[in-house]
């Protein structure tokens, strides 16, 4: 593929740019949590790209794809904690709105 | 890199670099062990001491022997982390005799998990204060979030609890996600992770600074500072307190570490807008503050201000302080003080804390002297230690703030942030006039003194009383202390 | 045509990305999103990374997605997400208003950013893989051996934390309502 | 044990030893504190006859290491001494304390223990003030003194006790927390925290350095003073305040500010002190007239006597700045009068105050004949505080207002005014309280002072008499030390002139 490497960091901004636009905008804590991952996806995207960018024929600068994996097992391990604590939410008040932390005021 | 090269990188060095890392990890294993086995239940709290105490001393040695920098300089043993780390040692250590006996009886079947997870976090904290890496980072960074995240929900029966975890976990993923992004620009432009290949090849370019002001918003996030303080009430009210006294002091000291370790990255010409950032931060927490009824929020806010004050030597840093060391030096004394001061704050108002949120009003502690005069005094020295009255330990904490700003030129800030802090004596003196000048409310005249079960809170008594003197000896004796920074 | 293919996923992928900040199911959502973890994990094989490709369709796709389902089908909120989206907003209006300019800032800025990084076309050879699986080893038990270490404390926490956290608590006898201190 | 750390830290014993003697064992604590400072007035007392006065070193000189500041290691050293500039509020702070612990048998009947402590830990705070000649040393004195007067104030106090000592604490602290920055700020441009050393040397910075460190300076000593127009603190706290804590404000704790502008507003800085004398001797005069006539609106009598510390206080600010041998020597004893006349005033009130429970001016009247001993006390104290002849007042306002004449006869002739007020205000108060017909029932059967409160008021009643017929031993405690601070300022005065004449000067000194 002959694209240059700054086509795919446009796709990374662009795919950032609408995970904060859903954190920011959604109430639903699971689809927060989603645009989350969307926002984890596009640091892996830049990641890549810089490496794909920093590497030469000979010596292939891995720091970014090694950077990728970890990122990949620490979405998993906040997917995990996230939605327990959605699940412990949800069996203290049936409901899993963003609004419903309103208990305690700023 | 060859296979056969890799057992080179785990020499003599790094093994000790990374002994209290290890040491930690065994204790987890071990107290989860312990756990599965009914027998074994009355091993955890020995057992928890002992890793920590273990761990400290690992940690010590390190600070004498300096191992430095290890592991293919992913990670760094030297005199400054292992001041962090010993930090980190005792405020998970206070934490948690803090949280001795303070669970109720429902919530007590987790005890093990809880004190596993916090045992967790100093290891945490010690990757982000060692870490000469991006990754290494970000990894301590997760260690040290994920099990805080269940910590502050621990309280699974209060929805408060449940909800103060929830949300920092919202906003620490977030945070986290703009540090990762700020790390893969800066990834993009330099093309290294090694903080070391960073200052050397340096930032420039937009695509850097992009990336930089994301990593700092990520580090704002998790020390606090405007504007990304939001948060900090309402997870601090809501979590165990216990908790939020390892989240105000573990946490923000390590994420400080950091900080101080990453200034580089920073242009020369942000000083001046670091200065008003901290500034207004000082002030947000401060007015905030001024405004709150429940001590813990209270102690919430001042949490940012103190954020804001310590935020002030990287701006001294930026502007060119001439002691190479003076951030290092000022941040770690500033810590280390507030380290025993608010946990020991922190942990006064989880032994009063009885029956739900009673004893963290001001209303509640009214005419608390003459009920309990130690508590009274301890809470006393705390308050005027936050505030940064001479003989305690935040004098100098603040002494050295503000001469850093005064050595780089930064005159006026050091000025607005002196006022500003006057107006947190404004309601540090409120806990003080509350404790001592007020009669017993009439509400609260009727209720027994809750001194009968003082006695099974025993280890978080005197882990406030040893708060309140070395707070004090810090204070007067600060040479103790001075002469051993790194 | 490996770059029409890149440039046809993109699209894809940021339609998607947009599908699960819009979708008004949280169902919809997690399929959009699953969507565009599809067209990143070719990408990333269009870009020479076969290893990651894989990871990201097998840990990404497989396993936190359907955890996310899982979770979802859990709760029942297949029907129950399904709200009238108002002017909805995570802390309030006049900040949600705030939080979408600054998403947009955020994003020209990167795109700007991006756009002025001055980058030699990429050097590596096309077609191969840069990351090969025994590099990738070298790498992670080498260097980043303390991270990996670390990473497993990371994943036992998790599992505690998720255990504390989710686990039906055992009747203790006591009234769990009663005594929010000590006992 | 050395002699200033002995006197300095022996109240802070006598308040360990209050902290473990049990609450309900009232007389043994008020015994214990009694002794206490009955024991640093005689080391007071010692000291005081032991100083050469004719010298301007520093006498009875500890100097320890205490820690060093990282970094940069400048040294922060134990370092006491007394000088001439400080030896008499040394004496004063001694001295007076027995009488103030004594004063509280009549009106502190509730926690009587903490009372104690604070006041004790206080008096530690005070001579710690005047004897410390390292700068951070200095400053933890200075700021740690704060928190027993709030304290006294928060608990002891009146009905707006709260409001009054949160008040006193935040405006002090403001002024002391900007001095901080230049506590700093001099401290790591010279290097050492030494005070002599730092008075040395910190008249060779450039005038417009100096000019911004002074202020900083003065402006936390002029809030303690209290000078105009920071003075609001003041009357709130002295009318909140038990009688004791409001003997102590006036009789000591206002000297702190005094003592600050002299030690470091003149002597480290005398270029900036030169420059802004007519400022601060406008204030001072201003200060007395106004305090005058606030002092004639008040109807409330502790509220007057606060006012009439105001006053005072404006002499002591005229005197010094004045800048001469006449006006830095007056300004000093005008110190000790003050804390004599005005806190013997504050104790007369608090003692009418314990039989007839208000301070309100139209509640007396005729009360000298009921309560004889009283009346003849009180207008002994209010001649004192109107600078009668053969009075201490006289001598100090004499030298004050003859410093000030030399200097700037304006500001003279405005203060003489002042002293006409002030007759006129206090003769007037005491008229209506002591003299006329007895318009209230509950003056009539008055007790008079009993035998505690006259034995109490004697110490300070001899020394006003003394110092108003033989102030010379008093004044020659003073006179090596002012008279090395009048060369400097010489000094200074020349460079001034000189660099008026060649006005290129400044320019290359920056």
């Amino acid at each position: 593929m002959n694209v240059p490497s700054e086509h795919l960091l446009y796709l990374a901004a662009g795919l950032f740019a609408i995970g904060v636009l859903g954190f920011l905008i959604r109430r639903n804590v699971i689809v927060v949590l989603m645009c989350i991952e969307l926002m984890l996806n596009a640091a892996n995207l830049t990641f890549l790209a810089a490496s794909r960018q920093h590497s030469t024929a000979q010596a292939a600068n891995l720091d970014g794809p090694v950077f990728a994996i970890f990122v990949i097992l620490v979405a998993a391990c906040e997917a995990a904690v996230g939605l327990a604590l959605i699940i412990a939410l949800f069996r203290l008040k049936q409901s899993v709105e963003a609004d419903s932390l309103s208990e305690m005021k700023g | 890199m060859n296979p056969q090269d890799l057992l080179q990188l785990f020499d003599d060095r790094a093994l000790a670099a990374v002994a209290p890392l290890l040491a930690l990890a065994i204790g987890i294993i071990v107290l989860l062990l312990s756990g599965v086995i009914r027998a074994f239940e009355s091993l955890r709290a020995p057992i928890v001491v002992a890793t920590l105490a273990f761990t400290g001393w690992l940690v010590a040695s390190n600070f004498a022997t300096v191992p430095g920098s290890v592991i293919d300089g992913t990670y760094i043993a030297d005199r400054a982390s292992s001041a962090w780390g010993l930090l980190f040692v005792v405020a998970t250590l206070l934490a948690w005799l803090f949280s001795h006996r303070y669970y109720a009886e429902s919530e007590r079947p987790f005890q093990v998990e809880h004190d596993v997870l916090m045992l967790t976090t100093p290891l945490g904290m010690m990757l982000m204060a060692g870490a000469a890496n991006l990754i290494v980072f970000f990894i301590g960074l997760e260690v040290l979030s994920i099990p805080l995240y269940a910590l502050a929900s621990f309280r699974r029966s209060r929805a408060r609890s449940v909800e103060a975890g929830l949300k920092y976990f919202l906003l620490g993923a977030f945070a986290a996600a703009f540090f990762l992004y700020g790390s893969s620009l800066i990834y993009a432009a330099t093309g290294s992770l090694q903080l070391a290949e960073i200052k050397a090849i340096g930032l420039h370019g937009p695509l850097a600074l992009g990336g930089v002001a994301l990593v700092m918003a990520s580090l704002f996030f998790k020390i606090s500072v405007f504007p990304f303080h939001l948060w900090v009430p309402d997870v601090y009210q809501g979590s165990p307190t216990p908790v939020t006294a390892l989240m105000a002091t573990g946490t923000k000291a390590a994420a400080f570490a950091f900080l101080i370790n990453t200034m580089f990255m920073l242009p020369k010409s942000a000083a001046l807008a670091v200065a008003v950032v901290a500034l207004v931060t000082m002030a947000l927490g401060n007015l905030g503050a001024l405004a709150q009824t429940d001590v813990k929020r209270m102690l919430a806010y001042s949490g940012i201000a103190h954020a804001g004050t310590v935020l002030l030597v990287v701006a001294g840093t930026l502007a060119g302080d001439p002691e190479s060391s003076g951030a290092l030096h000022a941040a770690l004394f500033y810590m280390g003080a507030y380290v025993f001061t608010a946990a020991g704050a922190f942990g006064l108002l989880a032994l009063l804390e009885r029956d739900g949120e009673r004893f963290t009003t001001l209303e509640a502690l009214k005419g608390l002297a003459q009920r309990r005069p130690f508590v009274a005094a301890a809470l006393t020295i705390f308050m005027l230690s936050l505030g940064g009255m001479p003989l305690t330990g935040g004098f100098l904490g603040k002494w050295m703030v503000f001469s850093s700003l005064v050595r780089a030129g930064l005159i006026w800030p050091a000025v607005v942030g002196a006022l500003l802090s006057v107006i947190a004596f404004g309601y540090y003196l409120r806990v003080v006039i509350a404790l001592y000048m007020q009669p017993v409310s009439e509400r609260d005249a009727a209720l027994p003194s809750g001194q009968t079960s003082a006695g099974s809170a025993a280890p978080a008594a005197i882990a406030a009383a040893v708060c309140a003197v070395l707070v004090l000896v810090m204070g007067t004796l600060p040479g103790l202390f001075l002469d051993r920074l790194p | 045509m490996a770059e029409i293919l890149f440039y046809v996923l993109s699209a894809l992928a940021l339609l998607t990305g947009f599908g699960v900040v819009l979708a008004k199911s949280p169902m919809m959502s997690i399929l959009s999103l699953l969507g565009s973890f599809f067209c990143l994990a070719v990408i990333y094989l269009l870009a020479g990374f076969q290893f990651l490709a894989a990871a990201q369709i097998l840990v990404y796709a497989g396993a936190i997605l359907v955890l996310f389902l899982f979770v979802i089908m859990l709760l029942n909120l297949g029907d129950m997400g399904v709200v009238a989206e108002r002017s909805n907003s995570f802390l309030d209006s006049t900040a949600a208003r705030l939080g979408a300019a600054l998403a947009v800032g955020l994003g020209v800025i990167g795109l700007v950013a991006a756009s002025k990084a001055a980058f030699q076309p990429a050097q590596a050879e096309p077609g191969k893989a840069l990351d090969g699986l025994e590099a990738i080893a070298l790498q992670l038990f080498g260097r980043y051996s303390l991270a990996f270490e670390a990473a497993s404390i990371l994943l036992l926490a998790t599992m505690v934390a998720v255990i504390a956290l989710a686990k039906r608590q055992r009747k203790s006898g006591q009234n769990p309502t009663q005594n929010g201190g000590r006992a | 044990m050395d002699q200033l750390t002995l006197i300095t830290f022996l109240p802070l014993v006598g308040a360990l030893l209050v902290l473990l003697t049990p609450a309900s064992q009232e007389k043994a604590l008020r015994a214990i504190a009694l002794v206490t400072t009955l024991v640093v007035a005689v080391l007071g007392v010692q000291l005081y006859l032991a100083f050469d006065g004719s010298s301007a070193a520093l006498q009875f000189l500890v100097d320890k290491a205490w820690f060093v500041l990282p970094g940069s290691a400048i040294p922060v050293r134990y370092k006491l001494g007394v000088d001439g500039l400080s030896i008499l509020m040394v004496a004063l702070t001694a001295v007076m304390m027995p009488t103030v612990i004594l004063s509280t048998w009549g009106h502190v009947h509730k926690r009587v223990k903490e009372f104690m402590l604070w006041m004790l830990v206080m008096q530690t705070g005070m001579l710690g003030v005047f004897v410390a000649h390292d700068l951070v040393l200095f400053y933890f004195f200075w700021e740690v003194s704060l928190i027993p007067l709030y304290f006294i104030v928060g608990i002891w106090g009146g009905e707006r006790r709260l409001y009054a000592t949160i008040k006193f604490f935040l405006y002090t602290l403001a002024g002391s927390l900007v001095m901080l920055v230049a506590v700093i700020a001099i401290i790591y441009q010279f290097r050492t925290a030494d005070i002599p050393t730092l008075c040395e040397q910190a008249s060779s910075l450039a005038l417009s350095k100096q000019v911004w460190l002074f202020a900083a300076f003065a402006l936390a000593f002029s809030i303690k003073v209290p000078l105009l127009p920071f003075h609001t603190w003041l009357a709130d706290a002295h009318t909140e305040a038990p009688t004791s804590g409001s003997v102590v404000l006036a009789g000591v704790l206002l000297k702190m500010g005094t003592y600050g502008l002299l030690r470091f507003g003149i002597d480290m800085f005398p270029g900036a002190a030169l420059e802004h004398a007519p400022l601060f001797m406008a204030l001072g005069a201003i200060g007395i007239v106004y305090g005058a006539f606030l002092a004639m609106a008040q109807t409330d009598v502790k509220r007057l006597i606060a006012c009439s510390s105001v006053s005072h206080l404006g002499y002591v600010v005229l005197g010094m700045f004045a800048l001469t041998y006449a006006g830095l020597s007056g300004s000093i004893l005008q110190m000790v009068n003050h804390g004599i006349s005005t806190g013997l005033l504050f104790l007369l009130i608090g003692m009418i105050y314990e039989r007839r429970h208000t301070r309100a001016l139209d509640q007396f009247g005729g009360i000298a004949a009921t309560m004889p001993i009283f009346a003849f006390f009180l207008v002994f104290t209010v001649l004192s505080s109107a600078a009668l002849p053969g009075l201490n007042g006289f001598v100090g306002e004499y030298l004050i207002l003859l410093g000030a004449f030399q200097a700037k006869p304006l500001w003279a002739i405005i203060a003489v005014l002042g002293v006409i007020f002030g007759a006129v205000y206090l003769l007037m108060a005491t008229r209506r309280v002591l003299f006329g017909p007895v318009t209230h029932e509950e003056n009539k059967h008055l007790e008079d002072l009993n035998a505690r409160e006259v034995v109490l008021m004697l110490p300070l009643v001899i020394l006003a008499v003394w110092i108003g017929f033989q102030p010379k031993p008093f004044l020659d405690r003073t006179q090596g030390s002012l008279e090395r601070l009048v060369q400097k300022i010489e000094v200074a005065r020349g460079a001034q002139n000189a660099s008026l004449e060649v006005p290129t000067t400044e320019e290359s000194v920056r």
